[in-house]
C-alpha cells in the first residue's frame, strides 16, 4: 500500500465528514467557514494526488475567493437558516440513494485506482506528456527533453523559416482537410502507445508536422503545456467564463450610475483603527503582489500560472479594500480600469490566436507568432496567454468583490 | 499577413465562434453603440455560417484543428451537414433577435449597463455556436457552461419587470448546473474507459471495445449523459425550470433563448447519442428508444393540457415549447430517416415559429405592458400585424397545412408509422389537437374580444419590433410552402447519422 | 544518519507534539479565550520547529531514490516560517480583539464550559 | 519520518475539525479555520517531502496568505457588518 | 484490504457528490443550495483527479534541475501522473467559482426583491402573486 493511498484514505474521511457538516449545520456563517475548511482539505487531497496546479487553484479559489464571496453574500442576506420541523427530506434522500447506487454500479468496471494500464494513461496522453505530438518522424525532436533541460535549449532551426512556412501553408488548405474528413483513428483500444505507435501516428500525418526545432509545447510543467498549448482553445473559453461571471455580476449587482459618475458616494467601513492589522497589511501587500506576478510568470516551470497568480494578485487588492475601505481601493484601482482590463485580458488571449491566423497559421498556432523561429513562438505564446488569463482573473475577482460588497441602490 | 479572403476561407470554422467572442468582449468598450456593434457581429457571423453551410453542402465536411495540433491530441472542430444546419439556424435567429433586441432592451434594461448586456448576449451566442460546431467532448462542456452562465444572467435581467425572473433564473441555474455536472461526469466516465476526448476518436474506441454494452462504466456514463442532456433540453419530467424562465425573462432574451438554447441541447443529444455512442449502441443495445418515446409522448400530452390552463400567454407558449421538444425528441428516438429528418426540420421550424411568437408577445408587452390573456384582448384591431404574426405562428404550432409546422409533423407521423408506432403517431396528432385548443384561446382573445385597459389605447408596435417578428414568421410560412431546402438538408443529414451513412 | 537528519527528526517530533498539544487544547479547553491561547501560541512554535527542521536536510529519499533539496527551497522554507510568524499572531490578535469588542466574556473557574 | 509526522498532524486536523463543527461561538470557528490554515501549510510542505518533490513549496506560501485574508474578511464582516 | 482501497476513492467521491446532491434537493435555504452545488461539483473533481493517479507516479512536472531520477515517460509510461484530468479540472474549478458567483448575485437580488432566501417562503409569495394574477384575468 503506497503512501498516497494511506494518506488519501484518512484525508478523504475528513473531507466526507466536513461535507456532511457543511450541509447539515444551521448557521450560514458556520457553513461558509466549514466550506473554507473543506476547500483546504480538498487542496490537501489534490497535493497528495500530485495534482499541484489543481491544489494551487483550489487553495486560491475555494479557500480564499469562495469564502469571501459567501461572506459577502451573508452581508446582504440572513445569517441563519430557518428552523424546520422535519430535518430529513426522505424524497430527496431516496433520489440521492438511487443516483449514488447507479454511480457505484458504474465504478465496478473501472480500472482500479492508480492502474498504470488504464486506457487514459496509454492512449493519447503519453505523447502529450512527452510533448512530441505531431513532430516529424525521425527528427531529433522525438527524443525526450534531456536531463537538466531548460526551456530555451534546442532552438536551432533545421529548415529555413520560409520553407517551414510554405510547408505548413500547403497542408493547411481545405483540400487536405476535406480528404482527411471521415478518416477515423480506430483500433488502438487497449494497445499501449509505445514509441513505435507514437512514431507511426506522428509520422503519417504530415499536415501537422511541427518543424523539428519547434518547441512543441515543451515546458517542464506538462499541465501548463496541455493547458496553454494542446488544449489552449479550451483555456481561452475558461477565461471567457470568468469574464462572463464578472459581466453578469456587473449586470445584476452594480448600482445605477448616472452618466459621468464613477462611483456613487457611499458609506464604507475600514479597519484602519486596528494598528497591528494596518501595519501588517501594508507590509504584506507588496509581497503578495510580487508573489502573484511570480506565480503568473512561473507557470511554465512549476505549479502555478495565470489563473492562480491572478487570484493571488486579486487577493492583495481585496485585502487592501478590506483594511482601508472600498473608496480607497477605488482610488487605487478605479472601476473603469478594472472593467477595461478584464476585457483586455481575454482580448490578449484571443488576440494571440487572431494574430497567428493573420500570419497564416491556425488559430492559436504559436509557431506563427514569430515565423523567423517557430520554436520561439511556443514559449512566447504560452507566456502571453498566461498573462492574459492572469489579468482577466485578477480584475474580475476584484470586480466580483466590489459588486458583492456594494450596497443596494436606493 | 495573409490576404483577407484566404483568412476567411482557411479559418472559417474558427471564425464562426471567435468572431462573436471578440465581439462580445469589445461590446463592453463601445459604449452607446453596443447594439449596432452586436448587430454587425451577429450579421457577419450569420454570413460566415452561411458560407460554411454552402461549403459543407458541396463537400463531405470540414475540419479545423486549433493550434495545428493533430486532432487526437488537440481540439478540433468538425462540421458536417447536421451541425452546419444547426449553426445556420442558431446564427440566423441570433441575428434577427439582436435586431429585435434594440427597443425591447431599451425598454427593460437600465441604460447604464446596455454594453454589458450586449456583451453577455454575444457571449451566449458564442457558447451556443461553440457547442454546435465542436468535435471535442470537453470543449462541449466548457462552452455549455459559457452559454448557460450567460443565459442565467440574461434571464435574471427580467428582474426589474417582474422579480420572479430571479427565482426562475436561480432554479434554472441549479438544475442546469446539476445537468451540466452530470454531463461532465458522463464525459469523465467515457474518458476513463476510452482515454480520449475527441468525439470521433471516442466512438472509434468504443467500437473497438468488444464488450462495450456489458461494460458497466459505459452504461452508467450513457445513463448520466442522457439525464444531463434531458435536463439541458428540457425533456418532459426534467423541464420544470423552463416555463418560468421563459415567462419572466426580458422579451428579447425569451425570443433568443427559446429559439436556440433548447435546440442546441437537442443537438448535443444528437452528437452524444449518434456520434459518440453510435446508432447501434444507443438504439439497438440500449432501451433508449422506449425511455425517450415515453418521456416525449407523455410530455406532449401533459404540457399541452397544462398550457391550456395558463392565463399568461408567454407561459402558455413556454409550456407549448416543452411539448414541442417532445416532438423533436420523439423524432430522433425513432431512429429512422423520416423520424430523424422530421426532428431536424422541426428544430428549425419550431425555432422560427416560437421565436417569432415570443417576439410578437414582446411587442405586446412593449405596448401594453403585460402578456396576460387579458392584455391580448382585442389586439386584432389595435395591433393587426403583431396579432397576425401570433396567429400565423399558432397555426404553425397546430401543424396547419402551408405552414412549416405541417412539414415537420408530416415527417414525424411518417416516421412513427414507419417505425410501426401507431400510438406515437396518434399522440402527435392528439398533441396538435391540444395545440388547437390553446392557440384558440389566444386567437379568440385577440379577434373576438373587445380591447380594454391599456390595450384599448395601444397602437401597432414600432417597426424595429414588428419587422424581425414578421421575418421569422415569414420564414416559417415560406418553408411551409417550399420545404425543399429544410427537408432536403434534414433528410441528407439524417441519412448520415443512421447506419449506412457516412460517419 | 547525518547530524542534520537527526536534528531534523528531533525538531519534527517536537514540532508535531507541540502542534498536537495545541489541537488538543483547542478541542478540550473550556472557553474561547483559553482555546485561542493554546491554538495561537502552539501554532507559531510548532511551525517554526517543523520548518527549521525541514530546512536542515539536503536530500529526501523516496523508494530508495535520493532527491536533492534545492537550496532555494530551503530558503523558501525559512521564508514561509517567517511569514507564518507574522500572519498567525496578527490573525490571532484580530480575532481576540473582535471577540473582546463583541463582548465575549472569559470563562471563570466553576462555571460550566462554553 | 515525514509520513509519521503527516499522520500525527492529520489527527490534529481532526480535532480542529470537531471544534469547527461544534462552535459554539463564531469566534471558535474562525479560530478553527485559522488553525486549520496553519496546519495545512505544514501538511502541504510535509507531503512534498513524502513524495520527494520538494519544489512545491510555493503552495504553502499561497495557503499562508489566503487563510490570513479569509480571516480578515470574516472578522471585518463580524465587526462592521459589511465588506466594503 | 487493498481490494477495498482500489475503488475507495471512487466511492468517497460518490459520497461527496451525493451529500452535495442531497443538499441541493433537500435544503430550503438558497445559500445552502449554492454551497451544496459546490460540494456536488467538487465530488466530480475528485473523480477526475483520482482517475489521473498512477501507481508510483509523481507530479507531471519535469524536474528542471539535475535530479538523479528524472522521470522519463517514454521508458516508463507511468512515471508521471496523468496531467490531462488536472487540466480539465482546472477549467472546471474556474467554471464552478463563476457559477457560485452568479448564483450568489442572483440570491442577493432575490433577497432584495422578496425579503427572504427561504425556498418555502419564496414559493408561497409566488403562489400568491400567481393567484392574484389569475383573479385579475378572470375579471
Amino acid at each position: 500500500m503506497s503512501e498516497v493511498l494511506m494518506i488519501d484514505s484518512v484525508l478523504l474521511l475528513l473531507v466526507a465528514a466536513t461535507a456532511i457538516a457543511v450541509v447539515e449545520v444551521r448557521s450560514l456563517y458556520a457553513a461558509a467557514m466549514l466550506s473554507g475548511i473543506y476547500s483546504l482539505l480538498m487542496a490537501l487531497v489534490w497535493v497528495n494526488m500530485h495534482s499541484m496546479d489543481v491544489a494551487f487553484t483550489e487553495a486560491a479559489v475555494g479557500g480564499g475567493i469562495s469564502t469571501i464571496l459567501l461572506i459577502g453574500t451573508l452581508v446582504h442576506t440572513e445569517r441563519e437558516e430557518k428552523k424546520r420541523k422535519t430535518r430529513v427530506n426522505w424524497g430527496a434522500l431516496l433520489v440521492t440513494a438511487m443516483t449514488g447506487a447507479a454511480l457505484i454500479y458504474g465504478t465496478l468496471d473501472m480500472p482500479r485506482f492508480g492502474d498504470p494500464n488504464a486506457p487514459i494513461h496509454n492512449l493519447r496522453v503519453p505523447e502529450m506528456v512527452n510533448q512530441t505530438v505531431g513532430m516529424t518522424a525521425g527528427a531529433k525532436g522525438k527524443q525526450p527533453p534531456p536531463v537538466g533541460w531548460t526551456p530555451r535549449q534546442n532552438l536551432e532551426l533545421p529548415l529555413g523559416h520560409k520553407q517551414a512556412y510554405a510547408m505548413q501553408r500547403a497542408h493547411a488548405t481545405n483540400e487536405a482537410r476535406l480528404k482527411e474528413a471521415g478518416e477515423g483513428h480506430g483500433g488502438h483500444g487497449g494497445q499501449k502507445a509505445d514509441g513505435h505507435g507514437a512514431e507511426h501516428e506522428a509520422g503519417h500525418d504530415d499536415a501537422h508536422a511541427h518543424p523539428a526545432g519547434d518547441f512543441n509545447g515543451h515546458v517542464p510543467n506538462t499541465v501548463t503545456s496541455l493547458l496553454a498549448a494542446y488544449r489552449g482553445y479550451d483555456t481561452m473559453f475558461e477565461t471567457a467564463v470568468i469574464f462572463t461571471a464578472g459581466a453578469s455580476l456587473i449586470l445584476l449587482l452594480r448600482r445605477r450610475r448616472r452618466p459621468g459618475e464613477n462611483l456613487p458616494k457611499q458609506q464604507s467601513a475600514n479597519l484602519t483603527d486596528q494598528v497591528i492589522l494596518r501595519v501588517m497589511c501594508k507590509l504584506f501587500i507588496p509581497f503578495i503582489l510580487i508573489f502573484g506576478l511570480y506565480v503568473i510568470s512561473h507557470g511554465e516551470i512549476g505549479p502555478g500560472g495565470g489563473f492562480q497568480g491572478g487570484v493571488i494578485l486579486a487577493t492583495a487588492f481585496i485585502l487592501y479594500g478590506l483594511i482601508f475601505g472600498r473608496p480607497e481601493l477605488h482610488r487605487v484601482l478605479p472601476e473603469r480600469l478594472t472593467d477595461i482590463l478584464a476585457v483586455l485580458g481575454v482580448l490578449l488571449y484571443s488576440g494571440v490566436g487572431v494574430f497567428t491566423m493573420l500570419r497564416g497559421g491556425k488559430f492559436l498556432d504559436y509557431a506563427f507568432l514569430n515565423p523567423a523561429s517557430p520554436g520561439d513562438g511556443e514559449p512566447l505564446g504560452m507566456t502571453l496567454v498566461e498573462w492574459g488569463v492572469g489579468i482577466t482573473v485578477c480584475t474580475v475577482m476584484i470586480t466580483i468583490f466590489n459588486q458583492l460588497a456594494e450596497e443596494e441602490s436606493k | 499577413m495573409i490576404p483577407f479572403n484566404e483568412l476567411i476561407t482557411d479559418n472559417l470554422p474558427a471564425l464562426v465562434v471567435v468572431l462573436p467572442l471578440l465581439g462580445g468582449l469589445l461590446a463592453t468598450l463601445v459604449g452607446r453603440f453596443a447594439w449596432l456593434w452586436s448587430t454587425i457581429i451577429t450579421g457577419s457571423v450569420f454570413l460566415l455560417t452561411y458560407t460554411l453551410f454552402t461549403a459543407v453542402q458541396a463537400g463531405p465536411g470540414m475540419r479545423y484543428e486549433f493550434g495545428n495540433w493533430p486532432y487526437l491530441w488537440g481540439i478540433e472542430y468538425r462540421i458536417d451537414l447536421l451541425n452546419a444546419f444547426i449553426l445556420l439556424v442558431v446564427s440566423g435567429i441570433a441575428f434577427i433577435a439582436t435586431i429585435y433586441a434594440k427597443l425591447s432592451v431599451e425598454d427593460e434594461i437600465p441604460a447604464d449597463r446596455h454594453n454589458f448586456f450586449y456583451s453577455v448576449w454575444l457571449l451566449a451566442i458564442t457558447g451556443l455556436l461553440g457547442i454546435t460546431i465542436t468535435g471535442d467532448a470537453f470543449n462541449v462542456y466548457v462552452l455549455l457552461e459559457i452559454s448557460s452562465l450567460t443565459i442565467y444572467a440574461l434571464i435574471a435581467m427580467g428582474k426589474d419587470r417582474d422579480p420572479r425572473a430571479l427565482t426562475a433564473s436561480l432554479r434554472y441555474l441549479i438544475l442546469g448546473s446539476v445537468g451540466a455536472s452530470f454531463i461532465l461526469l458522463g464525459i469523465g466516465y467515457l474518458l476513463m474507459v476510452t482515454g480520449t476526448l475527441n468525439m470521433a476518436d471516442m466512438h472509434a474506441q468504443l467500437m473497438a471495445m468488444p464488450e462495450a454494452t456489458q461494460n458497466r462504466t459505459i452504461l452508467v456514463a450513457f445513463a448520466f449523459l442522457l439525464v444531463g442532456l434531458s435536463l439541458k433540453m428540457a425533456l418532459f419530467p426534467l423541464h420544470t425550470w423552463l416555463p418560468k424562465a421563459y415567462t419572466y425573462a426580458p422579451s428579447a432574451v425569451t425570443a433568443m433563448v427559446a429559439a436556440t438554447a433548447t435546440k442546441v441541447g437537442v443537438y448535443m443529444a444528437f452528437r452524444f447519442l449518434f456520434t459518440i455512442f453510435g446508432y447501434k449502441f444507443t438504439f439497438v443495445d440500449m432501451p433508449s428508444y422506449h425511455i425517450l418515446i415515453i418521456c416525449a409522448a407523455v410530455g406532449i400530452i401533459i404540457t399541452g393540457l397544462t398550457a391550456i390552463r395558463q392565463t399568461n400567454a408567454k407561459k402558455l407558449l413556454a409550456y407549448s415549447s416543452v411539448g414541442q421538444i417532445g416532438y423533436i425528441v420523439a423524432g430522433f428516438a425513432l431512429a429512422n430517416p423520416q423520424g430523424v429528418a422530421g426532428s431536424l426540420v422541426h428544430i428549425f421550424n419550431h425555432a422560427a415559429m416560437k421565436g417569432g411568437m415570443f417576439m410578437a408577445l414582446g411587442a405586446v408587452a412593449y405596448r401594453v405592458g403585460g402578456t396576460n390573456m387579458k392584455d391580448l384582448r382585442g389586439l386584432g384591431k389595435r395591433m393587426p400585424l403583431t396579432a397576425g404574426c401570433i396567429t400565423a405562428g399558432a397555426l404553425g404550432l397546430i401543424g396547419f397545412p402551408m405552414t412549416a409546422g405541417f412539414i415537420s409533423k408530416w415527417y414525424l407521423v411518417q416516421g412513427a408509422l414507419a417505425g410501426g408506432s401507431w400510438l406515437l403517431a396518434f399522440t402527435i396528432l392528439f398533441g396538435s389537437l391540444l395545440a388547437v385548443i390553446y392557440s384558440w384561446k389566444m386567437i379568440e382573445a385577440m379577434y373576438f374580444r373587445e380591447p380594454e385597459g391599456k390595450t384599448a389605447e395601444a397602437t401597432e408596435a414600432p417597426y424595429m419590433l414588428v419587422l424581425p417578428t414578421m421575418a421569422l414568421i415569414g420564414l416559417s410560412i415560406y418553408f411551409g410552402i417550399n420545404a425543399e431546402f429544410t427537408a432536403g438538408t434534414a433528410l441528407k443529414a439524417a441519412a448520415a447519422l443512421l447506419p449506412g451513412g457516412v460517419q | 544518519m547525518a547530524w542534520n537528519e537527526i536534528v531534523c527528526a528531533v525538531l519534527l517530533v517536537v514540532g508535531v507534539l507541540i502542534s498536537l498539544t495545541g489541537s488538543l487544547g483547542l478541542l478540550r479547553f473550556p472557553d474561547f479565550y483559553s482555546r485561542l491561547h493554546t491554538a495561537g501560541k502552539t501554532d507559531s512554535l510548532a511551525q517554526l520547529c517543523i520548518f527549521v527542521g525541514l530546512a536542515l536536510i539536503d536530500q529526501v529519499t523516496v523508494d530508495g531514490v535520493a532527491y536533492p533539496v534545492d537550496p532555494l527551497i530551503r530558503i523558501k522554507l525559512i521564508m514561509v516560517a517567517l511569514l507564518l510568524f507574522f500572519t498567525a499572531p496578527t490573525a490571532t490578535h484580530a480575532i481576540t480583539k473582535a471577540a473582546m469588542l463583541d463582548g465575549v466574556m472569559p470563562w471563570k473557574k466553576g462555571e460550566p464550559p462554553k | 519520518m515525514f509520513l509519521a509526522a503527516t499522520f500525527a498532524l492529520l489527527v490534529g486536523l481532526l480535532m480542529i475539525l470537531v471544534r469547527a463543527v461544534k462552535g459554539p461561538t463564531v469566534y471558535d470557528r474562525i479560530l478553527a479555520v485559522n488553525a486549520m490554515g496553519t496546519k495545512t501549510v505544514i501538511l502541504v510542505t510535509l507531503l512534498g517531502y513524502v513524495s520527494g518533490r520538494t519544489e512545491f513549496l510555493d503552495m504553502a506560501i499561497v495557503y499562508t496568505l489566503i487563510s490570513f485574508i479569509t480571516t480578515i474578511a470574516i472578522l471585518k464582516f463580524i465587526q462592521k457588518g459589511r465588506l466594503d | 484490504m487493498s481490494d477495498v482501497l482500489e475503488i475507495y476513492n471512487y466511492w468517497i467521491y460518490i459520497v461527496l457528490m451525493m451529500v452535495g446532491f442531497y443538499g441541493v434537493m433537500a435544503k430550503r435555504n438558497l445559500i445552502k443550495q449554492a454551497i451544496a452545488l459546490g460540494l456536488f461539483q467538487t465530488g466530480i473533481f475528485l473523480f477526475y483527479i483520482s482517475m489521473a493517479v498512477v501507481d508510483g507516479g509523481t507530479a507531471p512536472i519535469w524536474m528542471a534541475d539535475g535530479a538523479t531520477k528524472v522521470p522519463n515517460p517514454l521508458a516508463v509510461p507511468a512515471a508521471f501522473d496523468n496531467p490531462l484530468p488536472h487540466v480539465l479540472m482546472l477549467t472546471a474549478i474556474v467554471v464552478g467559482v463563476s457559477i457560485l458567483a452568479v448564483a450568489l448575485a442572483i440570491i442577493i437580488n432575490i433577497r432584495r426583491a422578496f425579503g427572504t432566501i427561504e425556498y418555502d417562503e419564496l414559493t408561497k409569495i409566488e403562489r400568491e402573486m400567481e393567484a392574484r394574477e389569475a383573479r385579475e384575468a378572470a375579471q
